[in-house]
Formats: structure tokens, C-alpha cells, sequence
């Protein structure tokens, strides 16, 4: 791991070591071509797709397109192949240790919908505990929410601190005997702040809970490693990876999905099928009920392939510099005021200008080319906590510098500007 | 592309700044909240009858300049009106800022209507329609008095 | 509705009334001319796509994309408007009263099991009664006896004639006054057999039944109109209408999906979080948890005018003649057993060849590069019932006609030599 | 693409139409079922161990021309094999039906081996692979005694 400081000059840094080039990685994103003035800072909503990927899908459809995994034809063997070729592609990106590891879904959402129905069903009881983080995204909390109106078990919430960092003392004391589950994001998506997953993964298992860790803001830009991380569960979704939509990932770690009853059924995961009972199949099968994304998964591979190629070591380093120079240059701007994200802060940056709505900002921004995210983010209790109706927030992906930085506090100015 | 100084318009600025009857009324004849998830903006909107006319119209809430300038905007030229004056005005109002088929409009309204005018340029910005209805759709919510929060969406 | 005659000639009917020409047709699916020998007989499990969607998928990542609803910047507006207008389509297609009755989900297996967990787990309970019919793929069948076991509900079967048709005085007999839901098939993905599913629909309520119907072989071939027909959900998968994977609609009537809890939970259906409580959005947004498959809904929009260009009477008149013919020309075969289907079979046929395993033949025609499935076609209580392994199954799509038939009956001929 | 005939030799053919050791034994030492779900085939097979000889080795079942002679050519080739003997045979036979690498073979089984050569033309057809391996899988389970079904994929 090469780690690069932070600079803050806006010249003369558009080749990164390793080679990472921002402008020349935009000629691969077709969008970039059709829309040449976008500066696009929404990538933590969903990242633009490569040449590569939206090709990938064309030519499968193209060429090879049939239902998998029932077919005897040819056409029927190539695309299956192709199908299980990309899940292999998935577990080498996680560093999974089985490709039967890797559950395909629809997204982040369906994902811990999964866990939280198929796993928490089974092993959460009245009076057990679910903890999370108060960083977490709606679709890392009402799922649980959900499981424990079902069974009563309660819903415990690990505080960030002031600095905005992740209280790794506080999540400490707040782990009990009765803690089933521990449930967090790797990154959140409104503070960019990345939490201490390794180490939350170790205190949880000390006390034997499982672990969860959504992985929507980290897959795009950490290196992951599922077999040192040693988490229980990491979810994902493709359309944020510079993949297609339709597709996500659950990796589960094999003994676990062993222990876990099936949750959607239908074809495709059934291992005999009579009225009076039904035996199904194995991981990862077994949790994927009816014809899969087929075309989104083999996409997702293609994204996988893209993001391998650049080396997420190089993304984040790229990012983080990026980051480093946002922050310093949105901090200067008098009235504007960012969110804290702790001691590491990743590719998202969240602020408010002082008495000006977020969504009068965002108009601005839009008038001015400049794509951000503004509102609360699916993010509602952490509004609520810092006592915010939403904010602004622009993120980065592998095809922003700092020229779109620039335009960005350009265009902060101007709402200034509008709203003094 | 119009531009921005047409969706903000001085006077939109100015009732953003500083909104017309913002306050609550204590005991108003009709009340209704409003909430648009997008973006977790909330309204509430209070309203006194007198008979049929609006004798008090009122609003506390946040929200983006548009939202606010509107409500504020539309507690002022409802006071006085009759019930179905305010709705009639509505219907206008959300036929100008969606593009949909225009009412006629009796005379005192369209003089009425024309100082709604200025919110009219959200229609080239369908993202914010839904900051300039939200306080209309709470008072036609209060009208009908079933207590339930509106939202937009 | 005009009908056409079967005709058994093999020659000279490559234009159908109503200029159905499928060689034509051909031309618009970029997988024939990359496979120019393919004889394609598999589009009951998947079918092929053309140009319009593969490109229309393409255009949209290329210009278009952004993540929906959340967006005040341009782009995402565009997306959005996309997303909703392709929902406005297959509202059309179904001809629903209103948009809000199209719930996008993955695939027909999904919109079966969302059904099964939201309505299901809320009006169904100990002593009620499904009644499927006994042609049911797995996808109708294994949620609800999934449903069954958590509620002590009882799953009840209808049963098929020995002449392939569905008994209606016997379904009748089995509706009872805790009979609370009607789950069959419009066409048997197996046999072809066409389900009298207004009259099914009409009993059922008549007993106070629901009643939601797989449309999952119908949606691509038979004009559907929701308000005429009076069911309560009714289910299909854009794969098979010449759609993407990834995507499928749950159609249902307003009053029932506003009656329904919302089942998988997360971003995007939400109305207000707070730790205490969640308050949810309406449909259908209320049932699309996480971010949708955007791409796949948009494509399906692309497929869904593919169909109505056609014309499904068109599609239905032109299958229902080739159905005719292919079974007149396979019943001539000796030794070849058709399954039964009733009075009205339509672009499925089911064989047996006395002696020889369907996988055999199965692998035999691929040589022939005729790609048809073989094996239980995810029925197996069916396969039980008539005491098969399984059938070689040819399934027709708009892009088929006679001479793929006439290699169809030639493989087959060579197959019976070859086991002979 | 093969020639099918590489595929379906007349041994084949011929062992797929009349299955040797096609019964059931009564008292077996050993017995396991197997299971294809993808097409619904399903074996059974019977051994009696002597020591740690196959005395005897049958099955039964349905199945595709492919899995029925596979069936019935191990059932041949196992009598009166040592089981260490039988698990070599599978391992070589599973390498070169599947691609793998294969293990070297003492001499006596290589003659046994040539006995099993007609079935890996399967080798160019992926999706029958299973069909060809079911039965050895299921003896496998059945040596290992624990009973539950075996099953591809
Ligand atoms: C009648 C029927 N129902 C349900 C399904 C399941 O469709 P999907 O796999 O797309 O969920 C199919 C297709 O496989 C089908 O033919
Ligand atoms: C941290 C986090 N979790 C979960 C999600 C949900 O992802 P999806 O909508 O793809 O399910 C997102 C993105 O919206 C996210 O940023």
C-alpha cells in the first residue's frame, strides 16, 4: 500500500502514481461524451458505468444469451459458464474462500433483507439484541427495525462522537451477552467517515455476535478481504461499483449460510419439490429463487474486471487525496459548514451553507453543471441527531479530479451568492 | 435552460428570508401537516374560518426558499377568500407550476393569481414543483379536515 | 380477434396475416445472426432480445443514467422520468386502472413470494386454504406451501383432466368458504395448456377467494387487460417478454396492495425513519426497497413496445398456428408421446419418446442445433402425477416458424434412429 | 462439436438398453442413493463388502442412456475391486471425464479403466458430465456410510 499526501494545489496533479488519470478514465464512460460539461459528484447514489460494462452486457445479449443452469444446448452451457465465471470474478473481489459464498441479489437492500429474514428469523429471539451504528443508512436499520418488531428483540444504537468519528469505547460497553448481531457500514454515506470494521468485527465476535457490514461505499474504492476481515456477512450493490442495476451481492460465510433456511422460493433453487414438503439446494443456490440477474451478474463481473484493473489500492489513494483537497477547499468558504467525519474520511463530503436550504443549493449546483445529492441521504435519525433537515453532498468516483472540485466551490460561491 | 434568476425571483428571496405569517394560531378552525420525504421538508399549515371565509391563514415549518416563499405567499392572498376561492386559486396556481390545462379564472382571483406569478418559474424545474405545492396541498388537506399529513410523492 | 386456421403445409406461410413474418422479425434479435444455425425453441424459459432493448439499455447507461427520485440535478430527473414512464407502459400493457398498481420487481418468482410473505402474512391463517392447480411451476407452488407452514394454512390442488384440461367442476368443488387464495397459472409452462383463468377468477370471488395468476408464459402472447379480467394480482417476468433479466412486475389492485405491509424494507420506501418507528410510502413504492432495477425496468419498457408493435393478437394468432402445426407434425412421429394439454394449447409442446431419455434427446438435438429444455421444467409434482422423468419441451417465440419446426421433427427422427 | 457417435458408442447404447447388475441386493453392507435435480434422475446402489473386497455391486433406478451405462459399467468394474482399488478408479475416471489431472493408475486398473474409456467421450459435453459421475458419486456416499443422498451440481 503506496500512500500519497494530500495536496492541495490545484495544478499540475492530474497524473497520480500508478498512473491513475482521471480525465483519461473519462473517455471510457460513454456518458461523460454524450453530457461533456457534467461534473458528477453523486457517485455514492451510483457511479457511472465503463464502456466496458455496458459493451460486456450488449455482447452477451448479443451473443450468448439463454436462461442458465437447466439446459443441455450449447447457448444454455455458454452462458451458465459465463454466469458462474462472473460469480468467481465477485469472490476474488472480496476474497471470499468458496464461490459458493457469494449470493446474488438485487442490491445492498435485498441483501440484509436476506440476512435479516432467512438468518435473523432463525437466530434472533425476544430479548436479544441488534446493534448498529447512528451512521447507518435506512437500508441498514429498518430491515432490523423490522426483525425485531417481529420477534422483540431491540434495536441497540452505537453513537459516533463529536469529531464524527465511530466510539469504538462506547460500541464497546454497549455489547452484551444479548447481542446476536452487530450490523454497520463500512463507510458512511453521508459523512464519508470510514469506520474501524476490522476491530468492531473482533470486539463482536469476543462477545459472540455476528457481524454484518455494509459494504455499498467501501467495494468501490477499499481493497477487501473477506478471509482477514473475518466478518459473518458483506453486502454490496453493483450499480455503485460502476456495475449495472438489478444486481448486489451478499457473501456469507459458508457455515452460516449452511445453518440458514431458504427465504424466497421458487424455481431454480429446489433440490426435489412434493406437495406435502420441498428440499432445497445448497448455498448459494438456495438463496437465489428464480432466473437470477443473469445479465447484471455477468456485468458486475465486467465491473469487477474494471475496478481490479485500476487496483483499489489506486482508487483510494486517488480518492483520498481528492478528498483531502475538497475538504481543505470547501472548509475556506466562509458560511459553510462541513459535516465531521472522524479521523479518515473517504470519498463523500456532506456540508450546509448557512441559511440557505440544501435544496436551494443543489438547484444552484445543477444550474451550474455540478451533480450532488442534497437531503437527508436515507439517513433520517443521523439528521435528526445533528439537527439538520438534510445537507449537500458531493462524493467522488474514479473519474473525478480536482477540477471538478473546483467547479464545485465555484458553484457553492454562486449559491452564496444568491442566498446572502 | 432558464435562468436561475427567473426560479428565484427577488420576491421569492425576500418571502424565503422572511415569510408572511409564520406563526402558529392557537386555535384554528383547521390545521394539516405536510411532508415531502424527498427531502424531509415539513409544513404545517393553520387556518381560521369564519363561515366560509378565511379570516387567518398561517404556517410554521422548514423548508427550501420555495417552499417557504410559497406558503408564506399563499397565506397571504388567502386570507379573506371564501373556501372555495382558495380552491379555485389552487387549482390555477398547480395548472401554471405542473403544465397542466388552466381554469378560467374569475376577475378579483386573476388579480390574486398574479401575485403567485413569481413561483410560476419552478415549472422549467420539475424537481421543485413539489417545494412550491406542498402548503396548498396542506390547507386542501385541512379542508377536508380528515387529519391525516399530506405529502407530496 | 381474428383467428387463423392451422395449416399443416409446411410451404409458403412464412407471412401471416396481420404481416407477422418472423424471418423478417429474425433480422431485429441480434443472437440469430451471431448464430446463424440456431434453431431457438426455448423462449418458455428465457426469451431472446431484440435490437430495441439491447440498445435501448445501452442509450440509457450511455446518456441517461443516474440513480431516480432522490435527484434534483438534471440527469436524475431524466432518470427518473424514464424509470416512471417505463412503469406508465406496463401499466398499459396490462391495461391497469393506474400506475400505482405496478410493483417492479425481479422476476415472477419474486413477485409470487411478495405476495405470499405481505399478503399472505397478513390474511391468512391457521385452517385457510391456497388452492394452486396441479400444473404449477415451483415458483406458484413453494411459496405458498412455504406460506402454508409458517400460518397452518393448507395448500389445496386443483387438478388437470386426462385430457390436459383444467377441471373446472373440480376446482369448483374444492373452492370452500376458507379457500382465501386462487394461485394458478395462465398457460402451463409445460404442457401449453391455456387456464380458463376469467372463470377461475370468477368462482373464486364468488367464494371470497383472491385470486393472483402467474402470467409468466401469457404476458408474452396473449393481450391481457387487468380491469376486464378482475384478478387480484397477476404476475410476470421481463425476461420471458423479450425484456432483460432482472426485472419483473406484481400487478395488484390498489385496494390490496394499500392493505399490504410492506415486506422487504431500506431506502426508497420510506416515509419517515425514526429509531422508535418507521412509517412507510405508498404503493408501489412501498415495495420497492433499495435502488430498483432502473436499467431493467427502462428496458422492459423497450420490450413492452416491441410486443404491442407486434400486437399480442397478432403473436397469439401467429403461435396458435404453429402450436397446430408442430403438434400435427410430432404426433405423426412414432413412438413420440405429446403431453395432453387440453382444449387450447398455445407455443408449449411436451414430448416422450418411448425409450429414450429426454436428456438424450435433448443433447441430440443441440447437435441438430435445435435448443429445446428437457427434464421437469421446475413442475415436479406434475412430472409425479403422470410418472415421468421429465419431457423434451419446444416452446415458441414471435421470431419461430414452420422451418423450425420441420428441423425440430427432423432432429427428433434422427434421435429415435440413433436409440432406436 | 464431436461427432455424436463419439458419445453414444454402441457400448453405450448397449448398457443404456440392458443395464448390467440392474437389481436390487437385499442385505447390503453398503447402500447410497444419488440425485441429478437438475433432471430429476435418481440411482440407488447396492454393495456387499467382503473384508474389503466388493463382493458384489448392483443399482437401480432412472435415468438418461449416459447415466444408466455408467451405472452399469462401475457396477462391472468394481467386483471383486478392494474399495482403495474402486476409489482410484473414480478418481482417474472423474479426471477424465471433467478435464482434471489425471492420477496415474497401477496396471491392473488400467486394464479395468479401458473398460470405462467408451464413457468419457462426455468430456466434450459439459451439461452430461453428471450424468456420467452420478452413480460413482454415489457409491462414494455410500462407502462413506452416512447415508444422506449424494447429488450433483
Ligand atoms: C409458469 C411459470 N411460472 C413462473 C416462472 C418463473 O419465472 P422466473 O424464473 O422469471 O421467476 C416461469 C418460468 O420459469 C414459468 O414458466
Ligand atoms: C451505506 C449504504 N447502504 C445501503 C445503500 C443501499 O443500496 P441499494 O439502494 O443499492 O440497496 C446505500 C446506497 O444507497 C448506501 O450508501
Amino acid at each position: 500500500m503506496t500512500t500519497i499526501s494530500p495536496t492541495v494545489s490545484g495544478l499540475g496533479r492530474d497524473r497520480l502514481p500508478g498512473g491513475f488519470d482521471p480525465r483519461q478514465l473519462r473517455t471510457q464512460f460513454p456518458i461523460f461524451q454524450n453530457n461533456p460539461d457534467l461534473v458528477f459528484l453523486d457517485s455514492a447514489a451510483s457511479a457511472q458505468k465503463p464502456r466496458a460494462v455496458i459493451d460486456g452486457i450488449t455482447d452477451y445479449y448479443r451473443n450468448d444469451y439463454a436462461n442458465v443452469h437447466r439446459g443441455v444446448y450449447r447457448l444454455s452451457g455458454r452462458s451458465t459458464d459465463l454466469f458462474e465465471e462472473a460469480r468467481e470474478k465477485t469472490r476474488a473481489f472480496l476474497n471470499a474462500a468458496d464461490h459458493r459464498e457469494i449470493v446474488y441479489v438485487r442490491n445492498t437492500t435485498e441483501a440484509i433483507n436476506l440476512v435479516a429474514f432467512s438468518w435473523g428469523g432463525t437466530f434472533v429471539h425476544a430479548g436479544d439484541e441488534v446493534l448498529i451504528s447512528d451512521v447507518e443508512h435506512h437500508s441498514n436499520l429498518v430491515p432490523w427495525q423490522m426483525l425485531c418488531e417481529r420477534t422483540g428483540a431491540r434495536l441497540v444504537v452505537a453513537p459516533t462522537d463529536a469529531t464524527g468519528e465511530f466510539d469504538l469505547a462506547a460500541f464497546e460497553a454497549l455489547l452484551s451477552p444479548r447481542t446476536r448481531m452487530v450490523a454497520v457500514t463500512h463507510i458512511s454515506n453521508v459523512t464519508g467517515a470510514v469506520l474501524p470494521v476490522a476491530r468492531i468485527a473482533e470486539l463482536a465476535h469476543a462477545r459472540g455476535a455476528k457481524v454484518l457490514i455494509d459494504g455499498s461505499q467501501a467495494a468501490p474504492r477499499l481493497p477487501l478481504d473477506m478471509q482477514a476481515l473475518a466478518c459473518d456477512f458483506y453486502a454490496f450493490t453493483g450499480h455503485k461499483v460502476y456495475g449495472p442495476t438489478g444486481i448486489g451481492v451478499l457473501y456469507g460465510r459458508a457455515e452460516l449460510l449452511a445453518a440458514m433456511p431458504p427465504w424466497q422460493t421458487g424455481g431454480g433453487m429446489i433440490e426435489q419439490v412434493e406437495y406435502a414438503k420441498t428440499a432445497f439446494q445448497e448455498a448459494p443456490h438456495r438463496f437465489e429463487a428464480g432466473t437470477p440477474d443473469i445479465a447484471g451478474a455477468i456485468g458486475l463481473g465486467y465491473a469487477v474486471d474494471f475496478v481490479e484493473a485500476l487496483g483499489r489500492d489506486n482508487i483510494r489513494d486517488h480518492e483520498q487525496a481528492l478528498t483531502a483537497y475538497g475538504v481543505e477547499r470547501l472548509s475556506r468558504i466562509p458560511g459553510l459548514r462541513l459535516l465531521a467525519a472522524g479521523q479518515r474520511q473517504l470519498a463523500v463530503m456532506s456540508f450546509n451553507l448557512d441559511g440557505v436550504h440544501p435544496h436551494d443549493v443543489g438547484t444552484v449546483l445543477d444550474q451550474h453543471n455540478v451533480a450532488v445529492r442534497v437531503g437527508h441521504h436515507c439517513a433520517q435519525p443521523l439528521m435528526d441527531k445533528l439537527g439538520l433537515a438534510g445537507t449537500v453532498r458531493a462524493s467522488l468516483g474514479v473519474y473525478n479530479d480536482e477540477r471538478d472540485i473546483d467547479q464545485l466551490v465555484e458553484a457553492v460561491a454562486a449559491a452564496r451568492e444568491m442566498f446572502r | 435552460m432558464m435562468d436561475l434568476r427567473e426560479l428565484y425571483q427577488e420576491i421569492i428571496l425576500d418571502h424565503g428570508r422572511h415569510p408572511r405569517n409564520f406563526r402558529k394560531i392557537e386555535n384554528p378552525t383547521h390545521t394539516a401537516r405536510g411532508h415531502n420525504p424527498l427531502c424531509g421538508d415539513r409544513v404545517t399549515v393553520y387556518l381560521t374560518l369564519d363561515g366560509d371565509v378565511i379570516s387567518d391563514a398561517a404556517f410554521e415549518g422548514r423548508g427550501c426558499a420555495i417552499s417557504t416563499a410559497a406558503a408564506s405567499l399563499m397565506t397571504e392572498v388567502l386570507k379573506g377568500k371564501t373556501v372555495a376561492e382558495g380552491r379555485e386559486l389552487f387549482a390555477h396556481f398547480h395548472a401554471r407550476v405542473t403544465g397542466g390545462e388552466e381554469s378560467p379564472l374569475s376577475e378579483p382571483l386573476a388579480e390574486e393569481m398574479e401575485r403567485l406569478e413569481p413561483l410560476t418559474g419552478v415549472r422549467a424545474y420539475p424537481a421543485r414543483v413539489k417545494c412550491a405545492t406542498l402548503s396548498w396541498h396542506a390547507v386542501e388537506a385541512a379542508l377536508k379536515g380528515d387529519g391525516v399529513p399530506v405529502k407530496t410523492e
